[in-house]
């Protein structure tokens, strides 16, 4: 009987991540220790997996301990599951995707203090059950991966002229070398987040009037 | 000494302005006496304080120089009427600050030979300092200077405070006005005797007349009168805008500044307009009340330029109609100086006891287009009061009272000197005045 | 000498934590808004980057390479448990430096730009000198940056910055405008 | 209070019992990925070898101790941790010459490099950048400008190495820089004179030993 | 009898001012590019005119797309975007695409001045940030310099290059003053320096033309004189020092002084109202770390010019300048 909602529920739970509640653009969550490497499609994605992979798994356990972790450690606790997960992460990068992981360098382990991936034990998963605390989690790792893809390939396809690596405009492209610089992030993002602000009040006056 | 004097040579403050004098109009004109005209409206706010209290009803008649309104309360002054004639009524009139305040009207009695009758010299020498100071409220007498603070809150010296410095100030620095230029010419031995009289009451040992080198003449006439009093000194003034400012010709004279939020008597110093001694002068002389005072009427709009003796309450149309009238040109109409007057939209408002001068210009109004500030810092080098107008005006906008009082907000001494230099228009006194009031009424709260 | 002041000016200015590898961003756009806040936050770091360096330090040369793969978890609780320790024995020594700077740590203790640090100074192979003057180093940048971010912030609200970008948004471009002017830095005693 | 509050045992125990579960877990992963990782180092490493100096078919890892060089005694295939050079050979058992790292400030960063350096004839035989932040376009040519790389084939390094403007190139001992990227250029030259210096009188001598004596120690063959 | 009323207007004092206008101080310093401009065309020909055009087309286009309300006539009047573009395309090598000129302007106004709320707002000066931008994003047609005095009608080869596209390969470069000294340890004559037959930007070349310029407006009192002196002063007294110090290494103040975009920045940006301080003791103080920035960024730094990084980092700390040198009060 409770299925119906109960489902509609975790659906909710796992679309606002992707847009309302969007960590990076509407929340404005966990970009910093991601930014700096995002600036290609590649490693955008690479990161946003690896950040997927951590948020989900450390939601899970700790949805799944929530009852058993003392409030006075739980922080100690998530912080011991997430620097778990994320030093896994990173010793598997290393031995599967070398060059990415070249590339990505310190700023995998960086993972750890993202504070998305915190917040979201505190704020969710030590209070919902399993299934919502993983739709939750996917939600919200699915909006990051998406954003730091969407800044990735920005920065990629201006600075670099290419996606994922292929070329896409030939020889006679003058790259925009800032956009790959650390300049080009934070342009990039502000531009973003000016676009997407833009969008939200033309989508509210439409659904207004 | 001053270092900056070392390079000009004269005493004189630091920032300002130095606009135009435009004098030479009216510089030589002596003062001349202007008829009577038909109605008087004596408005009960002439000062600064409380207005005053009117004892007379509508149908009565009255005297030139009787007491029509008493003073209410300390800071508060009396009235008088100009003319002999009837009172028509107390009634709601514009009033040169643009407001319909309560004024008293009276209608002359054009029969009437107009000569003060029933009012005889006292003997000052034999009151005591607090009689003076009821006589000279009584009397009405407020600075002549631009303010209209009644005169005998700073002739009378309080308890525990002492005063070792009367300054006269005659530095007229606005530009067009020389009502104060006149009376120095024309009555020096007058301005000298007030100052003595000035530094009697308060018990000062040494008096200072500050006038500015645009007034050679007055320099002379004065030096002239002093008749090698050694006690008094005329002091020559660098030509600044604001150099009449009472903190900025103390720090001229003395080189000493009036600490924030201070009054001068905190330096052992009062500061007294030329004309305010001249007036205090007559009064002791003829014991008559101060019933009207010396105008400029100036300005290119204006088709007779003069320096006139205007009883108080007369209409300013009857001033301009005297003068010949308006050229078609006009534009503005201002009572007092083109820094600090007021535009008037009606030519129906009174002379007040403030008002030193009547500005016709034919030109719009300046402020034309109002930009955004570019922040060239212009306007903090010419406030005298060492502010920033340009952060304080996007406080005011920003309604940020606590930084607004943290930045010296209420120091300002409207000048107008920040109006003056900005490139951008922007209506910075305009913006000075709406803050003070916000932190006043902050402050309140 | 020159290394020293080369691995200086490269974490100061060259390559400030901040305006060039994005660490410490949420003070950075969170706490900006006073400049006195923006200030002491930034000593905070600078006085939790030196302990981290020794800590880092400590670990590197005497635990880790018997147990690498405990590496993050062991910066985190050591860098937090010795960061604690001081702000103890700071309260009890001078808590007038307490009150300015002891509500920040627990604020820093594992921020991102904290770890970063033990990280890049990890993989950057420094001894222990080295390691204190990236760690100064990097601490005054991000001061430099955090108290420059606060003047133009502070400044912005009184401006009329259109309403779409207000916000986060402005913060992003001014550190983008920033960092550009930062390039400027670029190649400072590469010696040579 | 006492009742809600779990006492401190208990906090203690969660924390161990966190911690102990997390190592156990880390351990696993870490024997898992571990050679793999090494392997990958390695194999970048080795690749820069053969690159850095050509002709050659097997290497032996020597590592640093008290100034002189000395067989490495690890796996075959890891990376040392400790500094180490590498000896190349070519088919017939000759010493081609020594790979050295070696790294320096650069424009934006520390530049990382490895080197081969022939250490009879004092030349480089050839140079590859490992790791660089060097602005894309500009400073990275110095890894993927051709006619940069080639300024490395046989570079003489005395009396000493020296950077000079494109084109003008005129001894072996100069290096044609990369327009655009002129302090990038000078920064590897820095780096190659600075490091040359330093190992010619470590490296000549072994040299000189190992290139009679034949290759002996561990190698890894392509 | 009684004379027509005339219609009056209320406004509040003062009735007097200045006779000074935000607008005309605009033109001013447009008018005062002119004889810039035109030693720019003298010496690199047709594009000093087409890189104009591109940077204020680029300008105006931007404040015409992003601020929809106001039409070109607007931004035109008041003369800042074109004193933008103008002091842009004056910092940009001669042979730089027109597409990349364009894209500056447009940077410039976008990121430099309209987000921060428009004229008089922003904090950075806006032709530098355009100027930033391009050398970030395209540091090598930012870096690439032709020589002077190769004909009115000649355009390098990248100058005409299609949007997005790269600029030519073949262009003949030469190095800039700066650069020589940098990296080949070679002074420049001071004689050639003053006439501007040198590499470099197309209006920073002709030292005597920009001297001319920045007495015009200095004694005009269009900028505050104590932004230029002290800035120039900085650089004179610490290269000066520094050279007396390690002649071999370091070239003398003369030299610092002509050579580069100094002259240029000192007269014409430095002295940005908007950008620099307020306060007259901030002036001084701003005018000093420009100064240092650009010594220490020339003599210590990668790069062989500095001035545009020194007064965009001057730019950043000017809030707090200004925070810390608000005038005393009197009697406070
Ligand atoms: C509330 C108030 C109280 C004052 N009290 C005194 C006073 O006790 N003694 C005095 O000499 N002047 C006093 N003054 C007068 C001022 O010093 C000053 O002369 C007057 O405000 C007119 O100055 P202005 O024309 O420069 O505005 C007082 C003024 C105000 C507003
Ligand atoms: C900006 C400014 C300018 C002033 N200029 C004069 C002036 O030129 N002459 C003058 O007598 N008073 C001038 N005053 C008024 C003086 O500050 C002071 O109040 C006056 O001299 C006191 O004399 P009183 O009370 O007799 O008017 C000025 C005030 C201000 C705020
Ligand atoms: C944004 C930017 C990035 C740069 N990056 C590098 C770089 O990574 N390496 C380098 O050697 N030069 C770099 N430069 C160029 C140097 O500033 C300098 O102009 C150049 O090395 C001079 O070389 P040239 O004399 O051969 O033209 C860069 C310049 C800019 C504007
Ligand atoms: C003396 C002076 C110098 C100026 N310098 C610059 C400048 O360097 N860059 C610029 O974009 N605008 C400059 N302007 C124009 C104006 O200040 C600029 O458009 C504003 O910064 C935009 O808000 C200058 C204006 C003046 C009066
Ligand atoms: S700590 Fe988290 S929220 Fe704060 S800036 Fe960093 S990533 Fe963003
Ligand atoms: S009006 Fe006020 S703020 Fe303006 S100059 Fe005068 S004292 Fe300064
Ligand atoms: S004078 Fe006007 S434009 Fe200049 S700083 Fe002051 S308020 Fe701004
Ligand atoms: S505690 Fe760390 S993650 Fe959270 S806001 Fe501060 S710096 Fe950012
Ligand atoms: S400051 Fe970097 S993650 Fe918070």
């Amino acid at each position: 009987m409770a299925a119906e909602p109960q489902r509609a529920k975790a659906l909710d739970e796992l679309v606002k991540g992707l847009w309302r509640e969007n960590p990076v653009f509407i929340a404005v969550l966990g970009l910093c220790p991601a930014l700096a490497v995002t600036n290609s499609l590649t490693n955008g994605l690479v990161m946003g997996l690896a950040t997927t992979f951590v948020l989900v798994g450390s939601s899970l356990l700790v949805s799944l301990l929530r009852k058993v972790i003392p409030r006075p450690v739980r922080i100690s606790v998530y912080i011991i599951i997430i620097a778990t997960f994320v030093t896994t992460v990173d010793f598997v990068l290393a031995a599967l995707m070398p060059v990415a992981h070249k590339q990505l360098g310190a700023f995998i382990s960086l993972i750890v203090v993202n504070c998305l991936i915190l917040g979201r034990q505190e704020a969710f998963s030590s209070r919902n059950s399993v299934g919502l605390a993983l739709a939750d989690a996917l939600g919200m790792s699915g909006g990051f991966t998406l954003a730091l893809a969407l800044i990735g390939a920005v920065r990629e396809v201006l600075g670099n002229g290419s996606l994922l690596g292929y070329p896409l405009f030939g020889e006679g492209f003058e790259p925009w070398v800032i956009m790959i610089l650390p300049p080009g992030g934070f342009l990039t993002v502000g531009v973003l987040l000016v676009l997407f602000a833009w969008g939200k009040a033309r989508l509210e006056r439409r659904w207004t009037s | 000494m001053n270092p900056l004097h070392a390079l000009t040579g004269l005493p004189t403050f630091r920032h300002g302005i130095h606009p135009d004098d435009m004098k030479e109009l009216t510089r030589s004109l002596a003062i001349e006496r202007m008829p009577f005209s038909a109605e008087y409206v004596l408005p009960l706010s002439q000062h600064t304080g409380a207005p005053s209290r009117p004892l007379v009803g509508p149908g009565a008649r009255v005297e030139r120089g009787q007491l029509i309104a008493a003073a209410d309360g300390y800071v508060s002054t009396a009235l008088h009427a100009p003319v002999t004639g009837t009172v028509r009524g107390i009634e709601l009139r514009p009033h040169p600050t643009g407001k319909q305040l309560p004024a008293i009207v009276i209608d002359i009695d054009p029969f009437d030979s107009q000569r003060v009758r029933g009012i005889a010299p006292r003997d000052w020498d034999a009151l005591t300092p607090d009689e003076i100071s009821e006589a000279v409220q009584a009397a009405g007498l407020v600075g002549l200077g631009g303010a209209a603070f009644p005169s005998h809150v700073k002739l009378h010296v309080p308890e525990g405070k002492h005063v070792q410095f009367v300054i006269l100030n005659g530095c007229e620095c606005e530009p067009y006005l020389t009502c104060d230029h006149r009376v120095m010419v024309e009555r020096a031995p007058d301005v000298v005797l007030g100052l003595r009289k000035i530094m009697r009451l308060t018990g000062a040992e040494r008096g200072y007349i500050g006038v500015e080198l645009n007034k050679p003449d007055a320099i002379e006439a004065l030096t002239a009168a002093l008749d090698g009093d050694g006690a008094i000194e005329v002091v020559p003034l660098e030509v600044k805008y604001p150099q009449g400012a009472e903190k900025m010709l103390i720090d001229a004279i003395f080189h000493r500044e009036v600490p924030s939020g201070k009054l001068p008597l905190d330096l052992e110093v009062v500061v007294h307009n030329i004309g305010t001694a001249v007036a205090l002068v007559d009064l002791v002389r003829s014991g008559i009340p101060l019933i009207e005072r010396i105008v400029t009427v100036t300005g290119p709009g204006v088709r007779r330029p003069a320096n006139l003796v205007v009883p108080v309450g007369t209409l300013l149309r009857e001033v301009l109609e005297y003068c010949g009238g308006l050229h078609d040109a006009t534009r503005q109409v201002i009572l007092g100086g083109p820094m600090m007057g007021m535009a008037q939209k009606s030519l129906d408002v009174p002379i007040v006891k403030g008002v030193s001068g009547v500005l016709a210009l034919t030109e719009p109004a300046p402020m034309i287009e109002e930009e955004p500030c570019i922040r060239c810092g212009r306007c903090l080098e010419a406030c005298p009061m060492f502010l920033n107008p340009s952060r304080l005006s996007l406080l005011v906008r920003g309604e940020q009272s606590d930084a607004l009082s943290t930045l010296g907000m209420l120091d300002c001494c409207e000048c107008a000197s920040c109006s003056f230099v900005c490139p951008s228009h922007i209506p910075l006194v305009h913006l000075m005045r709406v803050g003070k009031a916000m932190v006043r009424q902050s402050a309140k709260s | 000498m020159d290394e020293l002041i080369f691995i200086f000016a490269s974490a100061s200015v060259i390559n400030n934590f901040t305006l060039t590898y994005f660490l410490g961003l949420c003070p950075f756009f969170g706490v900006t808004g006073r400049l006195d806040t923006a200030f002491r936050l930034g000593l905070a770091n600078i006085f939790v980057m030196l302990i981290t360096a020794l800590a880092s330090w400590v670990l590197n040369s005497f635990v880790l390479p018997y147990a690498p793969y405990l590496r993050l978890i062991t910066f985190i609780i050591v860098i937090a448990s010795t960061v604690q320790f001081v702000e103890m024995v700071i309260k009890k020594a001078s808590p007038a430096l307490f009150r300015a700077l002891g509500i920040f740590l627990p604020l820093i203790t594992t921020n991102c730009a904290i770890l970063g640090l033990a990280l890049f100074s990890t993989n950057r192979g420094y001894d222990l000198l080295e390691g204190l003057v990236y760690a100064l180093g990097a601490g005054l940048g991000l001061t430099l940056a955090l108290v420059i971010m606060a003047g133009l912030r502070e400044e912005t609200e009184l401006a009329g910055v259109p309403k779409l970008v207000r916000g986060v948004a402005m913060s992003f471009f001014i550190a983008g405008i920033l960092s550009m002017a930062f390039m400027g830095f670029a190649g400072l005693f590469h010696g040579s | 209070m006492a009742a809600r509050e779990p006492g401190s045992l208990r906090l203690m125990a969660t924390l161990g019992f966190a911690g102990l579960v997390s190592g156990i877990v880390l351990v696993g992963v870490y024997l898992l990925t571990q050679p793999r990782i090494l392997r990958n180092q390695w194999e970048a490493l080795n690749a820069a070898i053969y690159r850095v100096l050509p002709g050659t078919t097997s290497v032996t890892t020597l590592v640093v101790r008290e100034g002189t060089l000395s067989p490495y005694e690890g796996a075959t295939g890891t990376v040392p941790t400790e500094q180490a050079v590498f000896a190349g050979y070519d088919e017939a058992g000759v010493l081609v010459g020594f790979a050295v790292p070696a790294d320096g400030p650069g424009f934006m960063d520390t530049i990382k490099l490895l080197y081969g350096f022939d250490p009879g004839r004092r030349v480089i035989v050839g140079m590859q950048v490992l790791d660089s932040r060097e602005t894309p376009g500009l400073g990275d040519k110095i890894i993927t400008d051709e006619r940069f790389q080639q300024n490395f084939r046989a570079l003489a390094i005395d009396p000493s190495i020296v950077a000079v403007k494109r084109g003008e190139k005129a001894h072996p001992n100069e290096v044609d820089c990369i327009t655009g990227a002129t302090i990038s250029s000078e920064a590897v030259v820095g780096i190659l004179d600075r490091s040359a210096r330093e190992w010619a009188p470590v490296l000549q001598p072994a040299g000189a030993a190992r290139g009679e004596e034949g290759h002996g120690g561990r190698t890894a063959a392509r | 009898m009684s004379p027509r009323e005339p219609q009056l207007s209320i406004s509040t004092a003062p009735f007097l001012n200045s006779g000074l206008g935000t607008r005309r101080l605009m033109w001013e310093v447009v008018f005062a590019l002119v004889p810039v401009v035109a030693a720019a065309t003298w010496f690199f020909g047709l594009a000093a005119i087409l890189v104009v055009l591109a940077t204020c087309a680029g300008a105006l286009g931007a404040e015409r797309l992003l601020v929809p309300g106001r039409g070109a006539a607007g931004s035109l009047r008041d003369g800042s975007a074109l004193t933008t573009g103008l002091l842009l395309a004056l910092t940009l090598p001669p042979s730089i695409p027109l597409w990349m000129a364009a894209l500056g302007g447009a940077v410039g106004i976008g990121l430099g001045k309209l987000i921060w709320g428009g004229l008089g707002q922003n904090l950075f000066n806006p032709a530098l940030v355009g100027r930033a931008f391009l050398q970030a994003a395209f540091p090598g047609a930012l870096t690439t310099w032709t020589a002077p005095g190769r004909g009115l009608w000649n355009l390098a080869d990248g100058t005409l290059a299609l949007p997005f596209a790269r600029a030519g390969v073949d262009i003949t470069t030469t190095a800039t003053p700066l650069g020589l000294a940098k990296f080949d340890g070679r002074v420049t004559d001071p004689g050639a320096l003053l006439l501007g037959n040198t590499a470099g930007s197309l209006g920073e070349t002709a030292a005597v033309v920009l001297i001319v310029c920045g007495l015009y407006l200095g004694l005009r009192r269009v900028f505050d004189w104590r932004l230029a002196v002290s800035t120039l002063a900085t650089v004179a007294v610490a290269s000066q020092a520094l050279h007396l110090l390690r002649p071999d290494d370091y070239p003398g103040a003369a030299f610092m002084l002509l050579s580069g975009g100094l002259l240029f920045g000192a007269v014409f940006m430095v002295t940005d109202p908007v950008t620099s301080p307020i306060t007259p003791r901030g002036a001084w103080i701003f005018g000093c770390g420009v100064g240092l920035l650009v010594v220490l960024i020339r003599l210590f730094g990668g790069l062989p010019e500095g001035v545009m990084y020194a007064i965009l980092l001057m730019n950043g700390v000017t809030p707090l300048i200004n925070r810390y040198t608000q005038p005393r009060r009197f009697g406070a």
